[in-house]
């Protein structure tokens, strides 16, 4: 068996065992339940795993303090197969079922506004955690459901406040999105903001599952663009690079939004250097929050952080905030997480009147030799400007 | 647009088009000769990419290596389902053909997106650097694309127009009863059909995560368009299928960049619909409209 | 006749199961249980759909969930403009039933595996499409105004479930039944008794995507919300096909077994062997079709009839 | 007039001429025999009445009404029954299923089952009403196509090949059937087996190379050197 498919298993197995086990101790007092549907299979299942650990290990943590008002914790979690439609089931059978106080994210927008549908009509408070694309709280009014994850619409900030400091002699950027929402409204607040700073920009949208980026490359070089923003999901980023590569196309600034992840090495090598990126949280992150998280997470897991296992954390303390401020009601869970800001691993959740997330900014990156740095505001690392030219 | 532009885009619909005749290729030659619309065959795609995939990572072998192995690798395993499944079927009615390569294929998706999850993989190994002629660049990595291909494609041609193996195949395709009249041996040659048809399958799929990346549904987009290309091409023409590839090639390249993909998408659907309105009788090569 | 008594029976038993189903709202059984009878609902008129033009004419459709997702959307956008609820079931219907008449008009005039082709390629045109349609939202889809009480999907869902498997049973054994399926036994004899296959044909499948058009519209009110990706997933059109395949091609009853079984399937699956859910219903599938060539439901009344053979001296003949 | 009126028919396949320049007529009430050896063209004759083949050249009308571009499925409604060479049931239907399938729909509004059984009796079917007509032999298979033919009550019934594949005793009730059949129809019959079928035609036409070389009576037919010239030939061959 592979390796994948040896940690798939056990994933199943321990998602299985989870439904009994998180965090119990034996004889307590009934716990508080919390549930989440989480893509333990298909497209979404390995950033399922780091949310699930996320969870468990904030669980555990409050249930070693002593559990909120004498009660332990239960994160109960079942697997959705990445499908809204299954979300949808098992947000029913969280709620229905097991009781569950307060619903914890999926992965993606689609499960969560699938999620969302349930919650609203059973009026149960829902953490939003893996959920970027915030155009899922204005197409309709969500009352119950928050997004506890940095909004889409500022992917292309960090980069390009680094251009308006670092690349002076930068004139034309070409932008490369997905015809996805989240990549859309990023696009379309950075072609805002690219004008605003008196550059010259042209986007570029591709078809989702799109594999070939060779066109779209041709009119980056037609266009003469010096720096180039990829705001759509990694494997299609990861191409383009690629093709990029190939086409022996220089840009002087490169950024795509994933670029942060450890994958971006195995995928492309030696030409990560100089390549920026943006990350919801990263445990090299020089906070206090940060770096308990990451030690205790290190302890327990044997390895560090991802930004998912931090945000799942997040989004368990805020609950934690909530119930120990307004114990198992749920309305007034809600009402409290709607109107208050509560400080986490992530950064202080803040949500607006719509439900959005306001308190959490993304932090930009930059490949330099085997690690992606923070880089930018905050970060006293230097940034690698102009990118080095593909070797 | 600058003439180097357009011999750009042209090179860049060629390395798509090679990759799709393969393709289409396969499909081709087990619908000659069994009849049998293969919906599994993105399957074999996608196996031979992972095969190229865990080569390279596991024991860091160059990726060239992976398009032998999933030679080997895709004529094993099409040869086993050909024997296992698919000859259990090949005298049913059309539905049960078409619902066991369906059900091949949904155990595949299955069982790639198990044992792999949902994320890409990929690796950074191979071939790097191009070669620019005159403005025109290409990736090495690309060109080894399009010469396997082509090699690939021009044996498999020769295997059957010229072969005594490929006579048989002929044989077959033109009638079933008389060929096995005539002494050819129908089991083997099925076998054989198929077991090249993966074979081709599982190597596009070592050329595809050498210029991509792989996930358990990366063969889907390509044998989707490879049944475009067995459509418009004809299936009796195997160098209508060779110019419907390339032509693909080309509108999808071009118009991508005219337009944008989806719209070339689009484009290729519609004249995918124009074709079964205007020359039915082309499709899938033989007449059977009352 | 025993065979009008038969399809009397079922709709009785069909209407009987489909009032309770529908009444369980009101009896205090939890919401939990209600979505899964709702799903089982679900899967069931769309694999009725699936099963009226691909297991009565044998003509393998891959369009369902994309006529599904046509139905959904126009059926939001009717309901966003104030149309009245039946209004705008009607819209979703009549709209998958005009998309059904483009597909067909191309590709039912040919026999064999054309109208496969055309149906394949016609989910990821419409999807394609779709997003770059702006009346439909583009990629971000579109919210339906006004969210209705669960209820209101849930009767309507179950009711279209056992509308359409009494119209398939009626068909089944009615006259036209017996013409359509001549069309899949044999097309060549079927033109030479006068059957003109291509209006048949064309009809059927139109009739089959307004039921599938109207499980869209449905379900397009249950969830509330369309995101293109979600709407024309490749898996619906899947579920569409592997219901009725599972529990039986062209019966009445097939469509019935395979749905309930699905359900529950995926329920234990979720449990005990997450991530194999779809190659178990892959390999379910590949064991129908090579060793109970008419489902479950076939290979069942197959054995109760030889048990009864055994056990009762045959009449003769 | 002629019942079918066919006039300078023509047919090739991808530049094989099958027919070339033939005239057809059949008279109301008769049964007439159409014979030939291998590749004659009588069977792309038959088709060319029935409508599975459209000539190249030529028209064919029935009842004085041209139907040269009508299709086969309009043909069976105007009143044109065909059986096939090789038997075409629909195999998954029952036996009654197989002929309710034939019936225009008006005739099923006036009763018209009853008679389906008396067609059943016809052809010694009766028993099988309700089986699977996969379960029904070869020649039970070959009266239940006549039956469903006859299920449309056509004016004109063609017969490819009845006796094709039939034991002797088996040949012997078809011919039977046939002659009982005739007396209410007009017959059209394409047969391998001229000794069989020959006596029971009231006239006979017989083809070779895609033309007809002879046409009369029985009798006539027997007597004609052009036609012991072509099955000789054959014979030797």
């Amino acid at each position: 068996m592979t390796d994948p498919a040896r940690r798939t298993l056990l994933l199943g197995v321990a998602a299985v065992a989870v439904l009994a086990a998180t965090g119990v101790p034996a004889g307590a007092a009934d716990p508080i339940r919390l549930g989440a549907s989480l893509s333990v299979t298909g497209r979404f299942s390995d950033a399922a795993k780091y949310l699930q650990e996320g969870y468990q290990l904030w669980a555990d943590e409050v249930n070693q303090r002593g559990g909120i008002g004498g009660q332990p914790v239960q994160v109960i979690t079942y697997d959705d197969e990445s499908k809204p439609d299954s979300g949808r089931i098992l947000a029913e059978r969280l709620i229905d079922r097991d009781g569950v106080t307060v619903l914890l994210g999926p992965y993606s927008s689609p499960i969560t506004d699938a999620i969302a549908t349930a919650a609203e009509r059973a009026q149960v408070p829902v953490i939003g955690t893996i959920a970027s694309d915030s155009s899922i709280w204005e197409r309709r009014k969500l009352r119950w459901t928050f997004q506890a994850f940095p909004t889409s619409d500022y992917d292309h900030e960090g980069f390009l406040r680094l251009l308006g400091e670092k690349g002076k002699a930068i004139k034309k950027v070409a932008i490369v999105y997905e015809e996805a929402p989240f990549s859309i409204r990023a696009k379309d607040w950075a072609l805002a903001k690219a004008k605003e700073m008196g550059l010259t920009v042209e986007a570029y949208g591709y078809n989702p599952g799109a594999q070939d980026f060779r066109s779209i490359v041709e009119r980056i070089v037609a266009f003469g663009a010096e720096a180039v923003a990829m705001g759509g999901y990694y494997q299609p980023s990861v191409a383009l690079t690629r093709q990029m590569i190939e086409r022996g196309y220089n840009p002087q600034a490169y950024f795509f939004i994933q670029a942060a992840d450890g994958v971006t090495r195995e995928a492309l090598g030696q030409q990560t250097e100089g390549i920026l990126g943006r990350s919801a949280w990263e445990p090299t992150l020089e906070t206090p929050a940060a770096r308990a998280f990451a030690d205790a997470y290190r302890a327990k897991f044997g390895r560090l952080p991802s930004y998912h296992s931090a945000t799942a954390y997040a989004a368990g303390q805020v609950a934690e905030a909530a119930m120990k401020a307004k114990g198992t009601d749920r309305a007034a869970i809600r009402d409290y997480i709607a109107t208050t800001a509560i400080p986490t691993v992530m950064g202080t959740f803040k949500v607006n009147a719509k439900g959005q997330q306001e308190g959490y900014h993304y932090i930009a990156t930059q490949w330099q030799g085997d690690t992606a740095r923070i880089v930018g505001e905050g970060s006293a690392n230097a940034v690698i400007w102009p990118k080095p030219a593909w070797k | 647009m600058s003439l180097t532009l357009f011999f750009q885009l042209l090179a860049n619909g060629l390395v798509v088009g090679g990759l799709l005749g393969i393709v289409a290729l396969g499909l081709a030659l087990i619908f000659g000769v069994m009849r049998v619309v293969n919906f599994a065959h993105g399957e074999f795609i996608t196996l031979g990419a992972y095969a190229t995939y865990l080569l390279v990572t596991q024991l860091g072998a160059s990726p060239l290596f992976g398009i032998p192995l999933a030679l080997a690798l895709g004529g094993a395993i099409g040869w086993l389902i050909q024997a296992g499944v698919i000859a259990r079927v090949t005298e049913r009615p059309e539905l049960d053909m078409l619902m066991t390569t369906y059900a091949l294929s949904v155990v595949g998706l299955g069982a790639f997106a198990a044992g792999f999850g949902g994320d890409f993989r990929s690796y950074s190994a191979g071939p790097s650097g191009s070669l620019d002629l005159a403005g025109v660049v290409v990736g090495w990595r690309s060109l080894t694309v399009l010469l396997t291909c082509l090699v690939m494609g021009a044996a498999t041609l020769l295997l059957v127009q010229r072969a005594r193996v490929g006579l048989g195949l002929r044989a077959l395709a033109q009638n079933r009863d008389a060929a096995a009249s005539c002494g050819i041996n129908v089991i083997a040659s099925e076998r054989l059909a198929f077991s090249a048809a993966v074979a081709l399958a599982a190597a596009a799929g070592a050329l595809v995560s050498l210029i991509g990346t792989t996930t358990p549904t990366v063969g889907h987009g390509w044998v989707l368009d490879g049944f475009v290309v067995v459509m418009l091409g004809g299936l009796g023409s195997v160098a209508g299928a060779l110019v419907a590839a390339f032509g693909i090639g080309f509108v999808q390249s071009f118009a991508s960049y005219l337009l944008d993909d989806s719209w070339a998408r689009i484009i290729i659907y519609l004249l995918l619909y124009a074709a079964i309105l205007v020359r039915p009788h082309g499709l899938l090569g033989r007449q059977e409209h009352a | 006749m025993s065979r009008a008594g038969s399809t009397a029976a079922l709709a009785a038993v069909t209407v009987a199961l489909g009032a309770v189903a529908a009444a369980l709202p009101w009896l205090g059984v939890s919401s939990y249980v209600r979505t899964l009878v709702y799903y089982a609902c679900y899967y069931m008129a769309l694999g009725q759909a699936w099963n009226l033009i691909s297991g009565m004419t044998g003509y393998v459709s891959f369009a369902h969930g994309a006529l599904a997702g046509i139905g959904a959307y126009a059926t939001v956008i009717a309901l966003n403009a104030q149309w009245p609820v039946a209004a705008g079931l009607a819209a979703g219907a009549a709209a998958a039933g005009l998309a059904s008449l483009v597909i067909g008009a191309t590709s039912l005039r040919l026999r064999g595996a054309a109208f496969t082709f055309a149906t394949l390629f016609f989910q990821e045109l419409v999807l394609l499409i779709v997003r770059k349609l702006p009346a439909a939202g583009g990629p971000g889809g579109l919210v339906l105004q006004e969210i209705y009480p669960t209820s209101l999907p849930y009767v309507l869902m179950v009711v279209l479930a056992a509308v359409a498997t009494i119209a398939v049973a009626a068909l089944r054994f009615s006259r036209t039944g017996v013409r359509v399926l001549a069309i899949k036994h044999d097309e060549t004899a079927a033109v030479a008794i006068g059957i003109d296959s291509t209006r048949l044909k064309v009809a059927i499948f139109c009739a089959s995507a307004a039921i599938a058009g109207l499980v869209g519209s449905i379900h397009a009110i249950f969830v509330g919300s369309l995101f293109p990706d979600v709407v024309f997933a490749v898996e619906i059109s899947l579920i569409a096909l592997a219901v009725p395949l599972i529990g039986g091609v062209g019966t009445a009853m097939g469509p019935v077994v395979g749905a309930l079984l699905y359900v529950g399937m995926r329920e234990v699956f979720q449990v005990v062997a997450p991530g194999l859910h779809l190659t178990i219903v892959g390999l379910l599938i590949l064991a129908v079709v090579l060793f109970m060539r008419d489902g479950i439901v076939g290979a069942a009344a197959r054995a109760w009839a030889t048990r009864r053979r055994t056990a009762v001296p045959a009449e003769g003949g | 007039m002629a019942l079918v009126e066919a006039r300078a028919i023509e047919k090739r396949f991808s530049g094989v001429v099958a027919v070339k320049d033939v005239d057809l007529l059949v008279a109301e009430g008769e049964l007439l025999g159409l014979f030939g050896p291998n590749g004659a063209g009588k069977t792309t004759m038959f088709n060319i009445i029935a409508g599975a083949v459209r000539p190249t050249a030529g028209a064919v009308r029935f009842r004085g009404v041209d139907i040269t571009a009508v299709p086969a499925f309009r043909r069976a409604r105007m009143g044109i029954g065909r059986t096939f060479q090789v038997v075409r049931p629909f195999r998954g239907l029952t036996v009654m299923e197989n002929l309710m399938a034939a019936v225009p729909s008006a005739a099923a509004r006036d009763g018209r089952p009853a008679d389906l059984a008396a067609l059943l009796r016809g052809v010694g079917l009766e028993k099988r009403a309700n089986d699977p007509a996969a379960a029904l032999t070869l020649g039970m298979l070959k009266r239940l196509e006549v039956a469903r033919a006859l299920a449309l009550s056509p004016q004109l019934l063609l017969l490819d090949e009845p006796l094709a594949g039939l034991s002797d005793r088996e040949c012997a009730d078809m011919l039977q059937f046939v002659a009982t059949v005739r007396r209410s129809i007009t017959i059209v019959m394409v047969e391998h087996n001229v000794h069989l079928a020959l006596p029971i035609c009231d006239r006979a036409v017989v083809m070779d190379a895609g033309s007809i070389i002879a046409e009369g009576t029985p009798g006539e037919i027997r007597k004609n050197p052009a036609v012991i010239r072509a099955y000789l030939g054959e014979d030797a061959a």
